[in-house]
């Protein structure tokens, strides 16, 4: 029976069980791909604004203080819905303007509260953040972050 | 000192060969390493399912009568013919018949191509009638539940070639046993999803 | 020839279980089924499990693996069982 | 020690105490501005960038600590000179240097312009950190093609040559936020949860083989035992990361079922270590590093494995996402599996490769009580922390800042904890670095040799 429990064996099981993991795991990732792409996201509002927003948001390492679909640092609060806590839903102009203010006003030198550096931005790349925000406000995060006013 | 005591427990842990506990079992100990996991996913899974259905069981109940439980009837009696062919080839292997344990290892993967057959059959009529695994509740249980084993049928079918090809008595006893495993989640998790409502 | 023998026997008793679980859990089609078919749909699924663990995964030979794994089956067919035991919901949304 | 080329490693582990303790002085800044916001001026040194030192210094060192074990134990396992020592000098000096610069770079606002959370190194930086694994890959897997292949090298490659691949999903940084997150996750998860793992585990296995005089045979069944289950479940279990970022919601299942029993290899090195220890026939005077491997699979097993599980399933991760409960668990699993793992090691080789063995490290061996009951300590009041926030925050609907104001306290007692880690990393540096006359032991009070 000695035979059977060869290392030789052993790695061939590892290895094929890994695999067999492994290749699910990567179809589930395809299938997610597709779900994202053409269900979960508005791959149509998708536009060369929002992409540009979206490098605003990746150059100043915005993540690395705030949190984004909860992913990031947990020194700032979460801005995956920060468009709809400002209205924007029924108000989108309005919510953008906020974005744009309260960029502008950074830091607020209030003592004892948390700073946000002043980003040098152009109303441009102020006007693309905002319509990064928006836009990542309308994936469908199957209902997270929970927030009580629903 | 205290050392003394605690060579017992290690001497347990790790006996001559190496493999512990694990090296009484039928076929290689790592097998049973991944047979063991196997059984711990679908084991959660099943009492995930327990506890979402406590949420909602009116809607669970009425997407259950969607089943075809003649279908999964069938493919348990498949499955379990199946075991069958694959103990005896074992046994065959054992008493030295290649012969024999081939034809008999290569029925038992066959009806396991049957299985997956009569499942796809019942998949695509889940989907004509609109359901599938983003459907949520029940059905995206019953899709992951029922996916994640036909993917280990298919597995255990690649598993069975493997044997035939590398046709070692100890060789059929690992392949074998991940079978059996196959056949043993289906039996646990049929009437759970199909028949208990 | 013992061993065949002994396999034939198991795989005619699952056969047979399972024609049982068809006609019990089945056959009449209830929207719901009563207290008695549940627990018997529940004995039933936990035999077939003991069966295969015994005699063709071949623990009959290793009785605390035996022991172990039939444990473990019991535990998540009973819970389960026990879960359809409430058809209404325990978390009933406002 | 009998190798020449094993004191390769020596060079690499410098360099990662150098950037072990930029790592942990900068955790420090951090800690101090969420007490005292106002100290820095918000120019100069803004969060952002003090984080992302922190982070990234933490990934650098690890990463050279895991080039270092590699170049100390390949040999010895393959039997024979490592293939190259001079392109290890080469990958060291690329590499180190990408490092420095990147994270020099970060205290002058420079990173990458797609730069995300880990990966904020500039492009060049990334191809020169795959240039430098594209040698280290080419190095040691001559070595040991060319070697005796023994479970340890097989595993120890196949989770290097992991990091290497999945660390090209960096360059892949699409528009779409939900699948940018998704790849992501193919380099931080995949590499934490998954290959970081087998180079942790192989690395254990050496030190457990060297030490404890156990029989090959059985420490490399172990080896393939907790590895399978690795596998087995941190490939699927990264699906307790699609949750939320508008992934299909059968994640919630997968992600549930799968990191629930990621526990399990973490337990499995539990009792492997401990197995072998008691097993063990030989009574190795190396006390530190036997100290800091038993340490290492306990630590991981809490902080990855128990902390990890308190807030996997989906059902409680829905309201403790994206808090300080996350920091806690982060803390302790780096801490407990891939920082004790590093020290270990090197507490095992330095003797050897200064011909300082036998020698007690009586400092050593203080320094792994003090930072871990700082790291311990910081993740209980994180954990305080988190379970508050996520009560008044997501239970409540107190909104955020409202809530970070009512944490102070336990944002103070992290910063204690913090200034006591430093403490015992700087008290680790200074045992390796300077030999004590007092802490050598007279050969003749020898039982057993050392390790061979």
């Amino acid at each position: 029976m000695s035979e059977i429990l060869t290392k030789s064996t052993a790695r061939n099981i590892f290895y094929g069980g890994s695999a067999f993991f492994f290749a699910i795991f990567l179809a589930l990732t395809a299938h997610s791909y597709l779900y994202m792409v053409n269900k979960s996201t508005d791959s149509a509002g998708l536009t060369d604004s929002v992409e540009r927003g979206k490098r605003v948001w990746e150059r100043n390492a915005c993540f690395d203080c705030h949190t984004i679909y909860g992913e990031g640092a947990r020194f700032a609060p979460e801005v995956g819905d920060v468009f709809k806590r400002w209205n924007g839903e029924t108000d989108p102009a309005g919510a953008k303007q906020m974005i744009k203010d309260w960029m502008k006003s950074q830091p607020s030198g209030t003592p004892g509260r948390r700073q946000m550096p002043h980003f040098d931005l152009s109303d441009q790349q102020l006007d693309d953040l905002a319509d990064f925000l928006a836009w990542a406000s309308r994936t469908n995060t199957q209902g997270w972050p929970p927030r009580k006013s629903k | 000192m205290r050392r003394e005591e605690v060579v017992d427990i290690s001497t347990a842990v790790v006996d001559e060969d190496g493999w512990g506990p694990l090296s009484g079992l039928p076929g290689h100990p790592l097998m049973w390493v991944l047979i063991a996991s196997e059984l711990a996913v679908f084991g959660l899974a099943l009492l995930g399912y327990a506890g979402a259905r406590l949420h909602d069981p009116i809607a669970f109940a009425a997407a259950q009568d969607h089943l075809d439980r003649l279908a999964g009837v069938i493919n348990t009696a498949v499955l379990l013919t199946s075991g069958f062919f694959a103990a005896l080839a074992v046994d065959a292997r054992a008493r030295g018949r290649r012969g024999a344990a081939r034809l008999r290892l290569t029925l038992a993967a066959a009806l396991g191509v049957v299985f997956l057959v009569v499942k796809s059959v019942e998949y695509s009529r889940d989907l004509a009638q609109g359901f599938d695994i983003d459907s949520g509740g029940f059905f995206t249980i019953y899709f992951l539940i029922t996916g994640f084993h036909a993917l280990h049928v298919v597995l255990g079918i690649i598993i069975l070639a493997i044997v035939l090809r590398f046709d070692s008595p100890g060789n059929y006893e690992t392949g074998a046993s991940f079978w059996h495993m196959v056949d043993l989640v289906w039996i646990v998790i049929f009437p759970c999803l199909y028949l208990l409502r | 020839m013992g061993n065949t023998g002994r396999l034939l026997r198991t795989w005619a008793m699952l056969m047979s279980l399972s024609l049982a679980f068809a006609i019990v859990a089945d056959a009449t089609r209830p929207t719901r089924l009563s207290h008695v078919a549940l627990l018997l749909v529940g004995v039933v699924a936990v035999l077939k499990a003991r069966l295969v663990l015994a005699d063709y995964l071949g623990l009959r030979a290793t009785p605390t693996a035996l022991a172990g794994f039939s444990t473990a089956v019991v535990a998540i067919i009973a819970l389960v069982v026990l879960s359809f035991e409430f058809p209404v919901s325990l978390f009933a949304r406002q | 020690m009998r190798y020449e080329s094993q004191n390769i490693a020596k060079i690499y582990w410098y360099g990662a105490l150098l950037i072990f303790a930029v790592q942990v002085v900068f955790g420090l800044i951090g800690g101090t501005i969420y007490v005292l916001p106002n100290l820095f001026p918000t120019d100069l040194l803004p969060f952002n960038v003090v984080r992302m030192i922190h982070t990234n210094a933490l990934v650098v060192w690890l990463l050279l600590g895991f080039f270092g074990a590699a170049y100390f134990l390949i040999p010895e396992e393959a039997e024979r000179e490592i293939h190259s020592p001079f392109l290890a000098y080469v990958q060291f000096a690329i590499f180190f240097f990408g490092a420095l610069a990147a994270v020099a770079g970060y205290l002058f606002h420079i990173y990458a312009d797609q730069a995300r959370s880990y990966l904020e190194q500039p492009l060049w930086v990334k191809l020169g950190i795959i240039v430098a694994a594209l040698i280290f890959l080419f190095n040691i897997s001559m070595t040991v093609l060319q070697g005796r292949k023994t479970a340890i090298t097989n595993v120890l490659l196949l989770g290097l040559w992991g990091v290497a691949i999945f660390f090209l999903f960096s360059l892949y940084n699409p528009a779409n936020l939900s699948v940018d997150k998704m790849f992501w996750w193919y380099v931080v998860h995949l590499w934490v949860e998954g290959v970081w793992e087998l180079v942790m585990a192989s690395i254990l296995a050496f030190i457990m083989l060297k030490m404890t005089g156990v029989d090959r045979e059985v420490i490399e069944k172990w080896l393939y035992v907790i590895v399978a289950t690795t596998l087995f479940t941190g490939v699927l279990g990264t699906g307790h990361h699609y949750y939320w970022i508008g992934a299909p919601g059968y994640w919630q299942w997968i992600g549930s079922v799968f990191s629930a029993l990621e526990v399990v290899p973490f337990f499995g090195m539990v009792v492997f270590t401990f197995a072998m220890v008691w097993k063990g026939r030989r009574d190795h005077p190396n006390k530190a590093a036997l100290l800091w491997s038993l340490g290492c699979s306990v630590l991981a097993f809490f902080g990855a494995g128990v902390w990890g599980f308190l807030h996997t399933l989906s059902s409680v991760n829905f309201y403790t996402h994206g808090t300080q409960v996350t920091a806690a668990h982060g803390h302790l699993a780096f801490y407990g599996a891939y920082v004790c793992v590093n020290l270990a090691i090197m507490s095992y080789a330095f003797p050897l490769l200064k011909n300082r063995a036998p020698y007690n490290q009586v400092l050593n061996m203080l320094s792994f009580w003090l930072i871990t009951s700082g790291v311990v300590f910081m993740t209980v009041t994180l954990t305080f922390a988190g379970v508050l926030q996520t009560h008044l925050e997501r239970v409540n609907g107190i909104p955020y800042m409202d809530v970070q104001d009512q944490l102070g306290f336990f944002y103070l007692l992290r910063l204690g904890a913090g200034a006591v880690t430093v403490v015992g990393v700087l008290l680790f540096i200074y045992s390796i670095l300077v030999p004590r006359e007092q802490e050598a032991i007279a050969p003749t009070s020898l039982t057993t040799a050392p390790a061979e």
